[in-house]
């Protein structure tokens, strides 16, 4: 793979996660259904993590596992790719889940409240 | 309007992120030059003191061992607010979803995969330090095991005391080897085993225990989670 | 190359249907391509070298977020405009 | 043997995890546990304090790897006094509420008092750790604990004000993950530390976009002005100690996150004037959405962040005294505001929608609360001889020494405002005739004794200051020194 | 342990004590009472003296306490009138609700306001200051009648004025490095001009608000009619007199070393002779006798801040006359009022009449202070205003003597509306069963009129303490030779001889009121106010035909396009402005929390756009 179309990855995977997290967003603060709005969260969490994957990523790198003869192969770690994102990623992909299963439960919760879903109508708290 | 709006923002904000992101270069070396980034500091400890065969392991329950303490707490968290959120009063258990019903095929092959899925999450977790996956891993799959029985048998039901019991042993596992890091003068979750020899299974010091206490927590906290929701038999305006 | 193609193209699947979720009326449908978001992130978290995410991804994104989503829409509403509330999610199965 | 600061995260984990295996085997464990762990932790951080205070900052590396490698917590005057501060008030939490849920069952008792730890126990941890992923991790344990709390009671909206907090929340994390991944894609460290060591060499621009995101994330938690949406309803729908447990514990965790950042991490110039231009507008719509509220415990989230409001801007001054001001500040916020909460919720005890005009004429029938309620009043507004006064002098000293003539006017323009609301519901409670047929309830023992506590503390803050200035004045002189702060991290060797 | 120390630990513990000592027997309450304010008093007249200091340091701030012989003056005026409205208040408060409240905030009141005049630094200053705001507050919504806007009112204006001079003293802080009051004096000259004009005039706010000037006067009229009249005395009588106090302090340590003093002097003299004529217009048109005096008060502090700004040693001795014979009489005047409300339960001319009978003894004391007030000879009033005018005239002031002297005779008509609206004039049968007031509550009214007479009679005996207290602030004593006990010089060196005119006075007055008596005893016949003759039709039972009713219908439809104009509704129109402006912010939070986070979206890109400005 030449160094060009390696040089639109840059692009391609920064710019598609990115692009994910907005849609996500969108997804959050304009659709009315508090499942749409939930799933916005989701979808822009799977953005973020992607985004968070890709920094760690080095051109040709090989995953951070030091399986049998690799130190012996390759005498150097700088061929690894980067870990920390990958162990952050883990954590943040834990706790994603965990947010998104509390605001289901509120979904759930909300929607016995009030019979319905559309965030319009849940409005007993303003001002 | 309220739309165009909104995506007007996004695209600004999205103009910024994506452009910082640019900046920062993907595959390419980023970190400023002459730094000495702690990733490289975590490969070379990775295998010269601890002796983990997977960095992303060694990292998640050892040099930031304190990071996966607190997610295992967000989990356990995330199922009490769970819980208190979707408690009922009058009936402690509500009556169960019933998402479809399975045919005997679908029965008979959750049945045979079941003891396959929690064997596999078993092998991801124990060894954890030596390959991909560890107890994050390995805990899902044992929930996704949970799942699919909890799926294809209406009336399969797992002990909620049992899996609190787990939890709460996985956890208190966890605190207590790190609290056992104090022995010889040390810190909080410092090893205090032998580290053996890279790529034996019983090697790494006390990352395969608290990886393994993490698999079981993890496993139990998730399958409290679906456990919890799928009691949550829906009744409008209840 | 191949690996280009292969990540342009996941790039691209992931993009529609992170779109197709929003856009969706149907929620089920919407949380399946949640559901398929993640299939694609795992596969892209291994060929980025990160197995470790690609195997917690996988189980989590794809299996455990999906189902508590399905059991959500179960226990509410399954079209997102709730016009019609008696159309629900086991008439549409069976 | 004074302990180590990890023991602050370790031993209400462990308890944590304990405290469901505690109650299969007596269900009254679940509640006194927690109550035992936060003795034990507020003498732990009083112990440590005074060590600190004497030798200088604890820092305490994890599983063994000096900073930068590992992740280490940091006992400095400044987070050991806010730390001792969150703990005291932790406590009061618990003691306020011991009983409150007595009538309900063990496992909602259960999951109260083990996330009302946790909410405790991620604030301290969000003080005292010493690397930014950690701080996120804390600030989601804090934050589910959170939305757990805040949805707790069925009968009334929780469930909507939990859901707006869901929803800024997950906002929140995610800009705190692009701005932690901006730091690390430059200086390849996580550890604040080490990053306020090499923050010199980033790009400018992405140290900037990464500042921005940072205060974006943490200002959704420590609640300034456009992204404060949650706090108002959290706090009034949320149990009355758990709204004081917001204003009192989780908003300073917040707001110290930001002060980090901007004072030891970061080296923007424009940091400080940027707190205080949104600390001002923070100040300003807070207090004045705050005059025309209906609902007595809204009323008191919008004071309580418009303070908070006023805090980032006395820590904008930038000087030693702006921030001494801002400490004293916190410390009077923490104690009155609680006690406001406290004594608040059992004026509109039996009331469904808590409006403010059901306070009318709870005198007679409250009469402690009733005073420890007017007592707070007055203090918060800053009249002498009350704890909030010295605050306010003390604020404004330092105001006028950075020449911030129009700050001054502003913030003594919105007290007057501040003054007037809540002179309205002190004059309701005292002088009009009790209007519906609400039952008042009287306070049980064990929050009597908590409010009168905290009043007590509140005379002796304002008629004797010294007993925390001296505190006071090392904290703000720890958290300006920011050199000595790399040095005592980095300095650790293996 | 200095006595300072010690008399605010009384006037503190006593107050504490005597608010919990309720709990336990109401007789036990009265005396703690009485002992902390008579005890504090004793000790500070038999053993505080000038030069004395006791000092306290707090937040790393000294606190000093002293006295000079002007704050000596305004502490007898404190004390004294203190005292006997604490006598007064045994009786007045008997058998009434929220004693304790009432007595706890009587001690505090007056122990902030001596705490104010000993203050030597900024901050006790203020501090006593808020004190006294917060105590008087809770005095004014006793009655718990309107007090959301009453109170409100009150207090914000206070708070308004308080807060401007906390403004001025931290600056003066960052100016000096110090809170004392002597630095801030010798710092003054070396100031920048802006400050030179900043610094008094933010003292001059909150002072300005204490001594109801206009146009801050607005809280005054609701807030003192709305007191118990216990308080009211002090209010009006003392309380006032600390906005007074400062005023005079402001004035002669700062403005007058500056060219531009001169311009400040001028308008506060011109506030002051405006506040004087608006609150007599207004306290004519009153029918209610608390309201009367309330804005009669206003009126009495326009002219006492028209004497202190015009800045002349004359000018300055009749402001500082004035104010304590305002002490006496208007404390004296609420008494008495007090008295009449807790008989008859009403202080209403319009339902009121015909009392001289039944209370004797307050008639006079009420006699003899509307005298002082309308500045009759022999009483003080007389001289402070003949002081008044000499120093207006020889300053040159004649348009400002022409307002004086016109409020200061329509003051006459409701001096008369409330003599004769509640004591001359027809009995009615509904007051049949009235007594006089209990002799704890008249002895002190009494004591107080004497006391004004023998001032007036003999001015020097109180002009010779406010000179030294003058000079003790740096003013200029030129006039050295003028004081003997009753004789005044004016500036031309003529003796103006007053005891031959008083005696004269005196002497009619008294065969005045022998005949009158005499007279009256021998032919007076009683009606009812029900029992006349009109065109021979009996009124109707419903019919109000008090004499007071109506009686200045005539000037008020000639002043009335000068009334027309409210200050108040300026303000109230600001505040409404204001609530609305406030009910349009809170509506920012829409209740969506898509819109929140749409706000959250808005902030970052905000921030963004504008990240080169700001970092």
């Amino acid at each position: 793979m030449d160094n060009t179309l390696f040089g639109y990855l840059n692009y391609a995977v920064y710019g598609t996660a990115v692009l994910v997290i907005l849609i996500g967003l969108y997804g959050t603060m304009v659709k009315k259904s508090l499942l749409k709005v939930v799933i916005g969260l989701s979808v822009s969490d799977s953005g973020l993590n992607l985004l968070i994957v890709a920094i760690g990523y080095y051109k040709g790198g090989t995953a951070p596992i030091f399986s049998p003869g690799f130190l012996e192969n390759f005498k150097s770690v700088s061929k690894m790719v980067d870990p920390v994102p990958q162990a952050l990623v883990l954590t943040a992909i834990v706790i994603g889940f965990g947010v998104t299963a509390v605001a289901l439960a509120l979904v759930i919760r909300l929607y016995r409240h009030h019979g319905t879903l559309n965030i319009d109508e849940i409005k007993n708290l303003k001002w | 309007m309220k739309k165009v709006l909104v995506i007007l923002l996004l695209a600004t904000l999205g103009y910024y992120v994506a452009g910082t992101y640019f900046d920062i270069g993907f595959g390419q070396p980023h970190f400023i030059k002459g730094l000495l980034p702690v990733k490289d500091i975590y490969l070379a400890q990775t295998v010269k003191s601890l002796k983990v065969s997977n960095a992303v392991t060694s990292i998640v329950v050892n040099f930031r061992g304190f990071d996966t303490l607190g997610e295992v707490t967000v989990l356990f968290l995330a199922v009490t607010a769970l819980g208190s959120i979707l408690y009922k009063k009058m009936n402690v258990l509500g009556e169960r979803s019933v998402l479809f019903s399975s045919s005997s095929i679908v029965t008979s092959g959750s049945k045979l995969l079941f003891p396959a899925i929690i064997l596999l999450g078993f092998y991801v977790f124990i060894h954890g330090h030596l390959s991909p996956g560890g107890g994050f891993q390995g805990g899902v799959i044992i929930a996704s095991g949970f799942l699919l029985m909890l799926l294809a048998y209406e009336n399969y039901s797992v002990s909620h005391t049992a899996l609190s019991v787990v939890e709460s042993l996985a956890g208190i596992t966890f605190a207590g080897v790190g609290l056992l890091g104090f022995m010889h003068g040390g810190t909080f979750l410092q090893n205090f085993l032998p580290t053996g020899v890279l790529n034996h299974l019983f090697s790494g010091g006390i990352i395969p225990i608290i990886y393994i206490a993490v698999g079981f927590k993890v496993g139990a906290e998730l399958t409290g989670v679906i456990y919890t929701v799928l009691h949550e038999k829906g009744e409008s305006n209840g | 190359m191949i690996y280009f193609i292969l990540i342009s193209v996941l790039l691209l699947l992931m993009i529609a249907a992170s779109v197709y979720s929003i856009i969706q009326k149907d929620l089920l449908y919407a949380v399946l391509a949640t559901g398929i978001i993640s299939l694609i992130l795992s596969i892209l978290y291994y060929l980025l070298q990160a197995p470790d995410v690609a195997l917690t991804e996988a189980a989590i994104g794809v299996a455990l977020t999906t189902i508590i989503f399905v059991i959500t829409i179960r226990n509410t509403v399954r079209m997102e405009d709730e016009s019609d509330k008696k159309e629900k999610f086991k008439s549409a199965v069976k | 043997m004074v302990g180590t600061p990890v023991l602050f995260i370790a031993i209400p984990l462990l308890a944590a995890f304990l405290i469901p295996l505690l109650g299969m085997i007596w269900k009254e464990l679940v509640r006194i546990v927690p109550g035992l762990v936060l003795t034990y932790l507020l003498i732990l951080a009083v112990n440590l304090l005074v060590h600190v205070l004497a030798h200088g900052p604890v820092v305490e590396v994890i599983a063994g790897w000096v900073p930068p490698i590992g992740i280490n917590l940091v006992f400095s005057v400044f987070s050991g006094f806010l730390v001792t501060l969150m703990i005291f008030l932790g406590l009061l939490v618990w003691a306020y509420s011991y009983r409150f849920k007595r009538n309900v069952d063990y496992e909602p008792a259960l999951k109260y008092f083990l996330m009302l730890m946790m909410l405790i126990t991620g604030s301290v941890g969000i003080v005292l750790t010493g690397d930014i992923f950690n701080m996120f991790v804390f600030i989601e344990i804090t934050s589910i604990s959170g939305y757990g709390l805040t949805a707790f009671y069925k009968g009334r909206d929780s469930a909507e004000a939990s859901f707006k907090y869901v929803l800024l929340g997950s906002v929140a994390s995610t800009f705190l993950l692009l701005a932690i991944m901006i730091i690390y894609s430059q200086l390849g460290t996580l550890n604040m530390a080490d990053i306020a060591n090499k923050i010199h060499l980033m790009n400018p621009t992405l140290k900037i976009v990464s500042y921005i995101f940072f205060v974006t994330a943490l200002g959704i938690e420590a609640e300034i002005f456009p992204l404060n949406g949650w706090a108002p309803d959290a706090y009034a729908e949320a149990p009355g100690p758990v709204g004081a447990a917001f204003a009192g514990i989780v908003v300073k965790a917040s707001v110290y996150a930001i002060i980090r950042y901007t004072f030891t991490i970061f080296d923007l110039s424009g940091a400080f004037n940027f707190l205080i231009i949104i600390g001002m507008i923070t100040l300003i719509v807070a207090e004045t959405a705050a005059i025309r509220q209906e609902k007595l415990k809204r009323m008191l989230a919008y004071s309580s962040i418009g303070q908070m409001g006023l805090v980032l801007v006395a820590f904008g001054f930038g000087t030693e005294e702006g921030v001494f001001a801002a400490l004293f500040l916190m410390l009077n916020h923490a104690i009155i505001k609680s006690l406001l909460f406290f004594s608040g919720s059992y004026l509109v005890y039996n009331s469904k929608c808590k409006y403010i005009k059901e306070v009318n004429g709870m005198s007679k029938f409250l009469p402690v609360t009733s005073l420890l309620f007017a007592l707070g009043a007055f203090a918060i507004v800053g009249l002498p001889p009350f704890a909030g006064f010295w605050s306010k002098l003390s604020v404004m000293t330092a105001a006028a020494d950075s020449n911030m003539i129009l700050i001054m006017v502003l913030v003594l323009m919105v007290s007057v405002v501040e003054l007037v609301y809540y002179l309205r519901v002190v004059n309701r409670i005292y002088f009009f005739k009790k209007e519906t047929a609400i039952e008042p309830k009287k306070p049980t023992f064990n929050a009597l004794v908590v409010m009168i506590v905290l009043g007590v503390i509140i005379l002796a803050i304002g008629f004797y200051p010294d007993v925390v200035t001296g505190v006071l004045h090392k904290a703000s002189a720890s958290l300006m020194d920011k050199s000595q702060y790399i040095h005592h991290v980095l300095s650790l060797r293996q | 342990m200095e006595m300072i120390h010690i008399i605010f630990l009384i006037f503190l513990g006593g107050a504490v004590l005597t608010y919990f000592s309720g709990k336990i027997s109401k007789v036990l309450q009265d005396i703690f009472f009485l002992a902390s304010v008579l005890v504090p008093a004793y000790l500070f007249f038999a053993y505080v003296g000038a030069g004395r200091e006791a000092t306290l340091s707090l937040g790393g701030i000294t606190l000093i306490w002293g006295v000079n012989h002007f704050s000596w003056l305004f502490s007898l005026i404190v004390l004294g009138l203190g005292s006997m409205a604490a006598i007064y208040a045994i009786g007045y408060m008997k058998g009434k609700k929220r004693k304790g409240y009432f007595y706890f905030n009587f001690i505090l009141s007056i122990m902030a306001m001596m705490g104010i005049l000993l203050s030597i630094d900024l901050i006790s200053f203020f501090i006593f200051w808020e004190i006294m705001t917060w105590s008087s507050y809770l005095v004014t919504i006793y009655n718990g009648h309107d007090i959301q806007r009453i109170g409100i009112k009150y207090f914000v204006f206070s708070a308004i004025g308080a807060y401007a001079m906390l403004m001025a003293i931290v600056i003066v802080h960052h100016l000096t490095g110090s809170f004392l009051m002597s630095s801030m004096i010798n710092f003054y000259p070396n100031m920048s001009l802006s400050m030179q004009i900043w610094i008094p005039v933010m003292f001059l706010l909150a002072f300005g608000v204490k001594a109801a000037m206009m146009p801050l006067h607005v809280w005054a009229p609701d807030a003192y009619s709305n007191a118990p009249m216990a308080y009211t005395s002090i209010f009006s009588g003392a309380l006032s007199k600390m906005g007074i106090y400062g005023m005079v302090i402001v004035l002669v340590t700062m403005i007058n070393q500056i060219p531009q003093g001169f311009w400040f002097r001028e308008v506060i003299a011109w506030l002051g002779g405006i506040t004087a004529a608006i609150g007599t217009l207004w306290a004519i048109k009153q029918d209610d006798a608390k309201k009367l005096l309330a804005y009669s008060s206003v009126a009495q502090l326009g002219y006492i801040i028209t004497g202190i700004a015009i800045g002349t040693e004359l000018g300055m001795l009749a402001g500082l006359f004035l104010a304590v014979m305002h002490a006496l009489f208007k404390g004296t005047l609420f008494m008495v009022t007090g008295a009449i409300e807790k008989q008859t339960g009403t202080t209403n001319f319009n339902e009121v009449t015909g009392l001289i009978r039944k209370m004797p003894w307050t008639f006079i004391a009420a006699l003899l202070s509307i005298i002082a007030l309308a500045g009759i000879p022999p009483l003080g009033g007389f001289v402070g205003k003949w002081m008044l005018y000499e120093s207006l005239i020889t300053s040159n002031h004649y348009l400002l003597v022409i307002v004086i002297f016109f409020s200061s005779t329509a003051a006459f008509l409701y001096c008369y509306k409330f003599l004769f609206g509640f004591f001359l004039g027809q009995e009615e049968k509904e007051w049949a069963h009235v007594k006089e007031a209990p002799a704890v509550m008249v002895v002190p009214m009494l004591i107080m009129a004497v006391m004004m007479f023998v001032l007036g009679t003999f001015p020097g005996i109180i002009l010779k303490p406010i000179n030294s207290g003058l000079m003790d602030l740096g003013f200029v004593d030129s006039f050295k030779h003028l004081w003997e006990s009753s004789v005044i010089l004016n500036v031309w060196g003529n003796h103006v001889v007053l005891q031959p005119i008083l005696y004269w006075i005196i002497g009619i007055f008294v065969f005045f009121m022998i005949f009158l008596t005499w007279k009256g005893f021998k032919t007076t016949r009683y009606v009812s106010t029900k029992d006349i003759s009109s065109s021979g039709e009996v009124p109707a039972d419903d019919e109000n035909l008090t004499f007071s009713v109506g009686f200045m219908q005539p000037f008020m439809r000639a002043v009335a396009p000068a009334m027309r104009r409210q200050i108040d509704k300026y303000y109230n129109g600001i505040a409404d402005g204001l609530e609305s402006l406030f009910e349009f912010i809170r509506r920012i939070y829409t209740g969506n929390g898509q819109t929140y986070t749409i706000y959250v979206i808005v902030f970052v890109v905000i921030v963004l756009l504008f990240k080169n400005i700001l970092f």
